[in-house]
């Protein structure tokens, strides 16, 4: 009787064995990283009507964040600047920008500028911007460094997970209070402060599901 | 059964029996004989062949305990990680360390994982799967699955002597002894 | 607006349209023009910024992929409007000529949740289902979108500018028919229409108004004069028929169950309760409060009361007219012990009768009222300044015979909806065709608007400027919330354009007539009732009243009552579609009905033993949704009804709700159960004889629940008042059953312990949350609660909610969070009843929880059992293992379809709560104790205070903040002096199923009777 | 006082006179001839009742479970029943296996590889339906533990979770034994094939199998092995399934009979099972002499063992109900009985603990044609007990209010019936493709097998007489 088989397929076995090891370990790998938020998320950076700098007003003329996002304090929302806002100063400077003429239309015009959101929470996902800023979670810390964005982009993965890591060690991301709106803020003891922090505001992030979704 | 193709090397020597008897008759003799690189084979497992080949206990029985504590404990460890450690919620009030609730899981992989040794354990202590094997070269050999009992001298046996082993083949008996050439 | 084209832009989709559209906006800088003091004016400018508000926390569904999303801020930001912080304005809704003064939320620009103004006396805070179902009336997309000039589309200005004309005659012979309203300015206008047209004639049409009880003032006193109880100063109620906790029977229903719920309330051994004793056909949720009920054929209740005025004429004087007076039910037993009852109580006792009864039985319940004292403590009387002679059932068939005699060359018809509500043999339909012109202002293109010539689409009340009065005649504000979604006017502003020609503004008409109200200064008076949503101190004036000298020669001929043997129908407007006005609004549609529990239609109720001598079982099916279907004829009327055995009715009496049976309204209000008003007639619209007869067919019919006895189980527990004072701890798991819990460790209640501890011993160590967490718990007082639904619905507006549908409701598949569920208890034929609302009882132990393969469903920090949806994957083993079936899945998507069917789904959406996820297809869900109410008190508590403890009575649930009766208490139970845990401590305090020992934080107490020795 | 006891030889195992190459080519001539007209048309069937199932998901997922009769207080129905039935009839298979193979029952070769064939798509059927009965069906993936951006874990609290890893355990070693016990058959196949491509297959199935004994060595050992890993596993697989009911509290359902209760139930209706097809099976393949009536007996004997048990169990139910006064439990009970269910109540009582009565008859019990009435009506059944199990207990607890009528709607018959159309499928190709009779375990049991049935001078084959045993007159 011949062989139905050729020899080399005794290898076989063992090549399509580390194969598969080979491939699953990819496969896992991809979707870990290709389908996580961190990949699918982060840099989202969409063209905006007016092509607004944050490095420039935020980081080179120091604007305070709060200046224009008036009502992050008291709010869910950080609140989009009205046009009243922009034009509090470019009534004065760059009246003929014509990057500006979008804004300028809109003071005119009476119709709102309609801005590309870029931090999207699905929508059984709650976040209040005041529960936040008030004990001491800086701006930074969720947006990344806005004052370096010539534009803005999604600086972390928003994902449930990243918010855990926050929600179950506060210590080492609070700051205090007065600091939200710094950029680059960082201190070398940011655990031992934020020990501190974590006491004297009485800070005790919840982790259950009804603290976010509902 | 040819002999011709002496290009090849040689494999080993085969030879049929009538029955199951002959089978542990022939493979107590080889044995006797002081031959270790020898195999019978059968369409089914002979009861007292592993005597007559003085065949080592399984290891088997080590793999699958192994497997088992590593389901136990993976499984036990796995459950604590989730419940207890990275995420801990309460659950209808009931304490983290529900261990109660943890058995069935715990129980099912520890199963499941000596089930994988077992299987996999086995066909790697048989060295399975392998297609090509130069005993499929003889005709003959199918009757191996079908009615046929065979025993087999391999040529790595450091006493194998072709015809040395012809004639203890022909003397206990054997038929149909054919020489097996590894046709690579 | 008239100079608008009306069908460029007649609604529009979305916030951010209606914020670009640019015709809009004009209409809106126009109605605000340049002056100056007027854009200060916050409240006036409101309306206007707030649709123009950034619409970023529209609720969507769930996350798709990686839509762009838009944000959209202002242009200019209005000052002291936060996005992401709801506002509340007060308004009032106009209701069967009274107004209740409201409380609206509104998220950047649109109203979102309906809750009672504190200040306002009709509603001290409290609602009913018609106001918390008005948020969805608003938001209803079939509502007419234009005015149509013989049914084809015109533009207000169109109407504007042939009203100028056609009216410019003076002289024309012009009949206003409106339907009750209390606003001044409606009246200042209605009395400008007099002298503006001397020959015009106004009458009021309300199919089931209170004409009655005003004819009966007028029959005993001589004046038309409002009566108007004072539940809380009575020891001793007797109704006779008369269901003033329903709002569909009374006009302010929610101050009559505040008070007399008030009067109830029991917290020790040494509170004292009223008595209620309720004669009625039907079974109404009034009757099921009472302690005694009677039930009589309606025709028996007239008798009842005269033989009960007969026998109090023996021992009080002023009831000469019935002295001697006898008649069949002379000799009931209630008779004497009533009257004992009243003679014992007299001047502090209450006799009603319903507004379906004659008036000759008011005015004989306002003799007794007087002869016994009762006048000027429990009930008093009022004259009603904008309450005219013409308004009446019988003034309105005067009218309609003028009409139909053709003299009249002009019908206005004002909200009101004849065509489909007046009695049949009026021919209302044949009579209009003797008129040339015919003009309907409704919000509906309705059965009246196909009739007529002009149809004028009406603005929402929440829509609208307006005022009115409330029952007891406080001056109430009535502000739009939001510009009119579909352009509508108001009832003054439509006026306003008939007398002038011109498109009037709401606004400028009543602060006109606000003008002459006030005193001081107006701007701050003004500015003061919006903030109020009240002028205070300007109830009616009490009239003093004395039987009119004639009063026993108008009584006496009246007193013959002839009682048949055959079957009597009785017929009421629906407990929750009124006269049938609400029938597109699927809350409403959907709410079960407090009696029967059904949903999405209407039956002919009846006795057990009716239904027997009728040749129908006795009792329904359990598997199956199939009822008997009757035949019912009286005069030449026949129409055919599903038979529904409603136990405790009266026999050979069959009740009939009229507001079904509609027909191209909406798709909601389309086809869904039986028009009854055919069986109307002037003479006699409420009750009447009538054949009966079995089908044999049968029609399938929506009942969410389908077993209606307690079987000897303890969900709920009661007692009468002595057994309470005898047995405090009556309603405890030992006294019910004789034996203590098993395994229970006594719960130690002394000063530090939490009062969740105790309870049974258990093989685990349970949780609790952290100290620096309030432990959220909910009580429900079972005396107070009269089942009337509205936290049902409450609930429904504020948590997203869907509508499911009869199909659905008839698979058992209703999604109400909070359900009432009621039980008859005793005798078959005459059972009482209870109602017990069954929200989520959130176990500390939930038994949920545990079972949920991907923890979707576990507990918080502060003791509440959460439902994660977004975790969810719909094993439905959560609601298996719920003891209590409070647990709710979306078998569909639900709110998928009822969010996005019709053209223009956006307007339904803006109905939604922004801090509540809209469930999608295939998850649980269930009551959340209003967790968006507590976690937002609780982040301002904290920003405010440093403490996660809100104080107490900051969080109020929404089925908390609608009850009248105020049964439903919530708060932390970490706090020993909160309302809820004083409550729990209470010793009728109990929890369902404590053997289960799942510990549930919603406890009830018990009920308590306070029947009559006598009749016991 | 003396008793005598009489010797009964165990009947052979193999009817007729065969060797083992005529056993051989009995077994593997099935599935080397071509490919009769008949099964044709039986897989044409299952193929159209497969195609019903693949529609009714389909819709299902489109739709949602609400096509289905769910509704408030009955959130399981019919997915639930047919899995935990399809489940239940899984037992048989690893049972025979494993069980009997630890009791060194012989007898078992003759059915063990069908039986476990049957076990496999039987649970492949009921794998189906917990994963289709979620309302979410695109993320039931999270009831496995992975890693996810979430940081959410499974609730190991869950009997629901437990199901996962039981039933998904129990499919993996049942199909593990099962190919294990093939790989010899691959073998005898791939030597007797004439196809080349049949070679390759049953080649590669084979896996290079040579019948060496150093490989049966371990073979037998790994066998062992499995056999006793999968007799607990099994009974755990029934028990878990019971949990998804004792675990709760509903009453009803709350009861420490249940895993017991289930597991002598899940055999019962396994037997039957096994039995109706195999009694179609030996009929058609000829395979009588393999698949005797000595075999249906012993089968026979098993289901009127469990089905008594299963009757116990009722009764014992009610007992407890009683004997524990808990108002609900006893409610329920008697509502099973005489409530609005009483109809399903009756049909479980007549078909579970009555008609195995008969069985009592040894001539009933040898009827081939009523054993297989038995076996269907046995299985009709099972199914109304875990229909009265489920929706009874649900249809009528605590709150009076909240009781509903559960019915059926058109989808849940379909997908129901469309299962059969997967498991005949499955079924027709095993028996098309695959030695239906585990050649090598019945060539070793048959007595040519045993060494000492042979002549130790000659060789030849002869079998030894049975030595009766004198009969022990003294003892009791």
């Amino acid at each position: 009787m011949a062989q139905i088989f050729p020899k080399w397929t005794n290898e076989a076995p063992r090549r399509i064995l580390i194969g598969t090891i080979i491939i699953l370990n990819a496969a896992v790998f991809g979707v870990w990283y290709f389908f996580s938020p961190e990949f699918t998320q982060v840099g989202y950076a969409p063209e905006q009507p007016v092509p607004f700098s944050h490095q420039l007003h935020a980081g080179q003329l120091g604007m305070d964040c709060q200046y224009c996002h008036t009502q992050v304090a008291e709010s869910k929302h950080a609140n989009i600047p009205a046009t009243q806002t922009c034009m509090n100063c470019h009534n004065q400077i760059q009246t003929d920008s014509e990057n500006l003429q979008p804004v300028r239309d809109s003071w005119e015009n009476d119709e709102p500028i309609e801005w590309v959101r870029v931090h999207m929470l699905p929508d059984y996902a709650y976040f209040n911007h005041s529960a936040h800023v008030n004990v001491g979670v800086g701006c930074e810390s969720c947006h990344g460094r806005i004052d370096r964005m010539e534009v803005v982009y999604q600086a972390e993965p928003l994902s449930m997970g990243w918010c855990l890591d926050c929600h179950r060690e506060p210590e080492k991301h609070v700051r205090p209070v007065d600091e939200v709106t710094t950029m680059g803020y960082e201190v070398e003891n940011q655990i031992e402060m934020g020990l501190e922090l974590v006491a004297k505001q009485n800070i005790n992030a919840p982790t259950y599901c009804q603290a976010c979704h509902y | 059964m040819s002999t011709e193709s002496s290009n090849n090397e040689i494999y080993g020597i085969l030879a049929e029996v009538r029955n199951p008897k002959e089978l542990i008759d022939i493979a107590r003799t080889v044995n006797k004989n002081g031959y270790k690189k020898y195999d019978t084979f059968s369409p089914f497992p002979i009861h007292g062949i592993d005597k007559a080949m003085s065949l080592q206990k399984s290891k088997l029985g080590w793999i699958v305990l192994g497997h088992g504590l590593l389901g136990f404990a993976g499984a036990l460890a796995m459950i604590y990680f989730m419940m207890v450690y990275d995420y801990p919620l309460n659950i209808s009030g009931k304490s983290l360390m529900n261990i109660p609730a943890w058995i069935p899981v715990t129980f099912e992989l520890t199963i499941l994982l000596s089930a994988f040794g077992a299987v996999f354990g086995m066909f790697f202590l048989n060295g399975l799967p392998r297609l090509n094997h130069p005993l499929f070269t003889s005709d003959n050999f199918k009757k191996a699955t079908n009615d046929g009992f065979f025993i087999c001298i391999e040529a790595d046996d450091p006493q194998f002597e072709p015809d040395k082993v012809r004639n203890l083949l022909t003397e206990a008996g054997a038929t149909q002894i054919e020489e097996i050439r590894d046709d690579s | 607006m008239s100079d608008q084209k009306t069908n460029d832009t007649t609604y529009w989709k979305s916030l951010n349209e209606l914020a670009k559209n640019k015709e809009y906006k004009k209409y809106a800088e126009r109605e605000f023009p340049e002056d100056a003091s007027e854009l200060t004016d916050q409240v006036s400018r409101r309306s206007f910024l707030r649709v123009m508000g950034a619409s970023i926390a529209l609720a969507g569904f769930a996350s798709c992929r990686k839509p762009v999303q838009k944000i959209i801020p202002y242009s200019k930001q209005p000052e002291d409007q936060v996005i992401g912080i709801p506002d509340y304005y007060a308004t009032s809704m106009p209701f069967l000529g009274a107004v209740t003064g409201l409380l609206v939320e509104n998220n950047e620009g649109r109203p979102s949740k309906i809750e009672g103004n504190t200040e306002h006396p009709a509603s001290g805070g409290k609602t009913n289902i018609y106001h918390q179902a008005a948020m969805l009336g608003m938001y209803d997309p079939d509502r007419s979108r234009s005015p149509r000039n013989n049914g084809e589309q015109a533009s207000y200005s169109d109407f504007a500018s042939f009203a100028s004309s056609h009216f410019e005659d003076v002289n024309r012979n012009i009949l206003f028919i409106s339907e009750a309203n209390s606003s001044p300015t409606l009246q200042r206008l209605k009395e400008s229409t007099g002298e503006q047209f001397p020959n015009s004639r106004w009458v009021t049409f309300e199919p089931f108004g209170d004409d009655n009880r005003l004819e009966g003032a007028n029959m005993a006193f001589g004046q038309r004069l409002r009566a108007i109880p004072h539940f809380d100063n009575a020891d001793v109620i007797v109704s006779f028929d008369d269901d003033f906790m329903t709002p569909s029977e009374h006009a302010n229903s929610v101050e009559n169950s505040r008070r007399l719920t008030a009067a109830r309330k029991v917290r020790s051994t040494d509170d004292s309760m009223n008595r209620i004793y309720m004669a009625e056909s039907g079974f109404s949720i009034t009757g099921g409060f009472a302690d005694h009920r009677l039930r009589l054929k309606t025709s028996e209740i007239e008798a009842l009361v005269f033989a009960l005025a007969g026998r109090l004429a023996e021992d009080v004087s002023g009831l000469s007219a019935f002295s001697g007076y006898r008649n069949d039910l002379t000799g009931h037993a209630w008779v004497e012990t009533l009257a004992q009852e009243l003679l014992d109580n007299s001047e502090n006792s209450l006799l009603s009768a319903g507004q379906h009864h004659k008036p000759s039985v008011h005015a004989a319940i306002a003799a007794m009222n007087s002869a016994l004292g009762n006048i000027g403590n429990t009930v008093t009387f009022h004259d009603l300044p904008h309450q005219g002679n013409e308004s009446s059932i019988t003034a309105f068939a005067d009218a309609i015979n003028q009409v139909q005699a053709g003299n009249y060359d002009t019908v206005v018809i004002i909200g009101t909806n004849p065509a489909f509500t007046a009695p049949a043999d009026l021919r209302f339909s044949d009579a209009l065709t003797n008129v040339e012109t015919k003009i309907h202002l409704s919000e509906y293109v309705n059965e009246t608007s196909a009739l007529c010539d002009w149809h004028v689409n009406r603005a929402h009340f929440l829509e609208a400027w307006g005022d009115g009065r409330s029952y007891s005649g406080e001056l109430s504000i009535i502000q739009p919330q939001i510009q009119p979604l579909f352009d509508g006017v108001s009832e003054i502003e439509f006026l306003h354009t008939i007398l002038t020609g011109d498109s009037g503004s709401g606004y400028d008409l009543v602060q006109e007539t606000w003008d002459d109200v006030f005193t001081g200064d107006f701007n701050n008076l003004w500015e003061q009732v919006l903030h109020d949503g009240i002028f205070a101190e300007s109830g009616f004036e009490e009239t003093n009243v004395s039987l009119s000298g004639n009063f026993g020669d108008e009584i006496s001929p009246l007193l013959e009552t002839s009682i048949t043997d055959g079957i009597e129908i009785t017929i009421k407007p629906d407990p929750r579609l009124f006269d049938g006005r609400f029938a597109n609004n699927s809350w409403l549609q959907e709410l079960p009905d407090p009696m029967t529990k059904i949903t999405w239609d209407n039956v002919a109720l009846m006795s057990p033993a009716t239904a027997e001598s009728l040749g129908l079982p006795r009792e329904r099916s359990f598997s199956s949704n199939d009822v008997p279907v009757v035949r019912i004829s009286a005069g030449d009327e026949t129409i055919e009804i599903a038979a529904w055995v409603q136990p405790g009715h009266a026999d050979n009496a069959i009740t009939l709700y009229a507001g079904y049976g509609r027909e191209n309204i909406g798709r909601v209000a389309d086809g869904v159960g039986v028009n009854i008003y055919p069986l109307r007639t002037s003479n006699a619209p409420y009750y009447r004889p009538a054949d009966v007869e079995a089908t044999g067919q049968t029609y399938e019919v929506a009942c969410v629940q389908d077993h209606h006895n307690l079987e000897g189980r303890d969900m709920v527990r009661a007692a009468t008042l002595d057994e309470y004072r005898e047995n405090p701890n009556f309603s405890s798991y030992e006294s019910v059953h004789g034996y203590e819990v098993p395994g229970i460790k006594e719960a130690e209640l002394d000063g530090d312990d939490n009062l969740a501890e105790g309870g049974p011993i258990s093989l685990f160590d349970e949780k609790y949350g952290p100290d620096y967490q309030p432990q959220w718990g909910m009580s429900i007082d079972l005396n107070d609660c009269f089942g009337c639904g509205v936290c049902t619905i409450a609930c429904q507006a504020e948590n997203n909610i869907p509508v499911v549908g009869k199909r659905e409701v008839k698979r058992r598949r209703i999604m109400h969070w909070i359900r009432t569920d009621r039980y008859y208890e005793g005798d078959e034929d005459n059972p009482g009843v209870y109602h017990q609302p069954v929200p989520c009882m959130h176990c500390e132990l939930a038994p949920c929880e545990q079972v949920c393969p991907v923890a979707a469903t576990v507990h918080s920090e502060d003791g509440m059992n959460q439902m994660t949806y977004n975790r969810c994957i719909g094993t439905r083993y959560c609601a298996n293992n719920c003891p209590f079936k409070v647990r709710r899945f979306n078998f569909f998507n639900y709110t998928k379809e009822y969010l996005t069917t019709g053209d223009d789904p956006e307007i339904i959406q803006m109905a939604m709560n922004p801090e509540v996820t809209i469930r999608f297809r295939g998850v649980m869900e269930k009551c959340s104790y209003c967790v968006q109410r507590v976690n937002r008190a609780k982040i301002d508590s904290r920003k405010e205070t440093g403490s996660r403890k809100p104080a107490d009575g900051t969080v109020q649930t929404a089925c908390q903040q609608a009850c009248p009766a105020d049964a439903i208490q919530f708060g932390d139970l970490t706090d020993r002096e909160s309302v809820v845990s004083q409550t729990k401590m209470n010793e009728r305090n109990y929890v369902m199923l404590e053997e289960l020992n799942v510990r549930p934080r919603t406890s009830y107490l018990a009920k308590i009777h306070n029947p009559n020795p006598e009749l016991t | 006082m003396s008793k005598t006891y009489e010797y009964v030889p165990e009947p052979a195992l193999v009817k007729g006179n065969h060797d083992f190459s005529s056993i051989n080519s009995l077994i593997t001539d099935i599935n080397l001839r071509p490919t009769p007209k008949g099964w044709y048309i039986a897989f044409g069937l299952s193929n159209l009742l497969l195609f019903v199932l693949l529609f009714s998901i389909g819709y299902l997922i489109w739709e949602g479970t609400g096509i289905w009769g769910l509704n408030q207080p009955v959130g399981w129905g019919w997915a639930i029943i047919n899995f935990v039935w399809w489940v239940g009839i899984g037992h048989a298979g690893t049972l025979i296996s494993a069980i009997l193979f630890l009791f060194r029952q012989d007898w078992r070769t003759a059915i063990n590889r069908f039986a476990e064939a049957m076990t496999i798509f039987a649970v492949m059927c009921a794998g189906i339906f917990p994963a289709i009965h979620v309302g979410r069906i695109w993320v039931i993936y999270w009831v496995f533990p992975v890693p996810n951006s979430m940081a959410m874990w499974p609730n190991f609290n869950s009997p629901l979770l437990w199901d996962v890893f039981a039933v998904s355990t129990y499919f993996t070693v049942s199909l593990l034994f099962w190919y294990v016990g093939l790989v010899p058959d691959f073998a005898t196949l791939r030597d007797r094939i004439k196809s080349k491509m049949g070679k390759m297959i049953y080649g590669v199935a084979a896996l290079g199998w040579r019948g060496s004994n150093r490989h049966w060595w371990n073979y037998e050992k790994a066998y062992m092995i499995l056999a006793g890993l999968a007799t607990p596993l099994v009974l755990s697989v029934h028990t878990i399934v019971s949990f998804d009911f004792a675990v709760s509290i509903i009453p009803g359902w709350h009861t420490t009979i249940f895993p017991p209760y289930f597991v002598a139930g899940a055999v019962f209706s396994g037997f039957a099972m096994v039995l109706t097809l195999m009694i179609i099976c030996r009929k058609i393949y000829k395979l009588e002499d393999i698949m005797t009536v000595d075999h249906i007996e012993k089968m026979n004997l098993i289901i009127l063992v469990t089905g008594s048990m299963v009757g116990f169990a009722y009764l014992m139910e009610f007992f407890i109900a009683w004997y524990g006064q808990v108002e609900y439990e006893k409610a329920i009970f008697i509502l099973r009985a005489t409530g609005p269910y009483a109809w399903a109540y009756w049909i479980m009582i007549t078909c579970n603990v009555l008609s195995p009565q008969f069985f009592w008859s040894k001539k009933l019990r040898r009827n081939v044609a009523f054993t297989f009435f038995i076996s269907i009506v046995v299985n009709i059944g099972m199914w109304f007990e875990r229909f009265v199990i489920t929706v009874t207990s649900l249809s009528t607890d605590y709150l009076p209010s909240s009781w509903g009528y559960f019915s059926p709607t058109i989808w849940d018959v379909l997908t129901y019936v469309g299962t059969f159309g997967l498991f005949f499928t499955f079924f027709l190709l095993f028996l098309r493709f695959m030695p239906m009779v585990a050649v090598a375990e019945i060539k070793g049991a048959m007595p040519q097998a045993d060494p000492h049935n042979y002549d130790p001078e000659t060789g030849d084959y002869s079998p030894q007489e049975i030595e009766i045993p004198e009969p022990n007159k003294e003892s009791v």
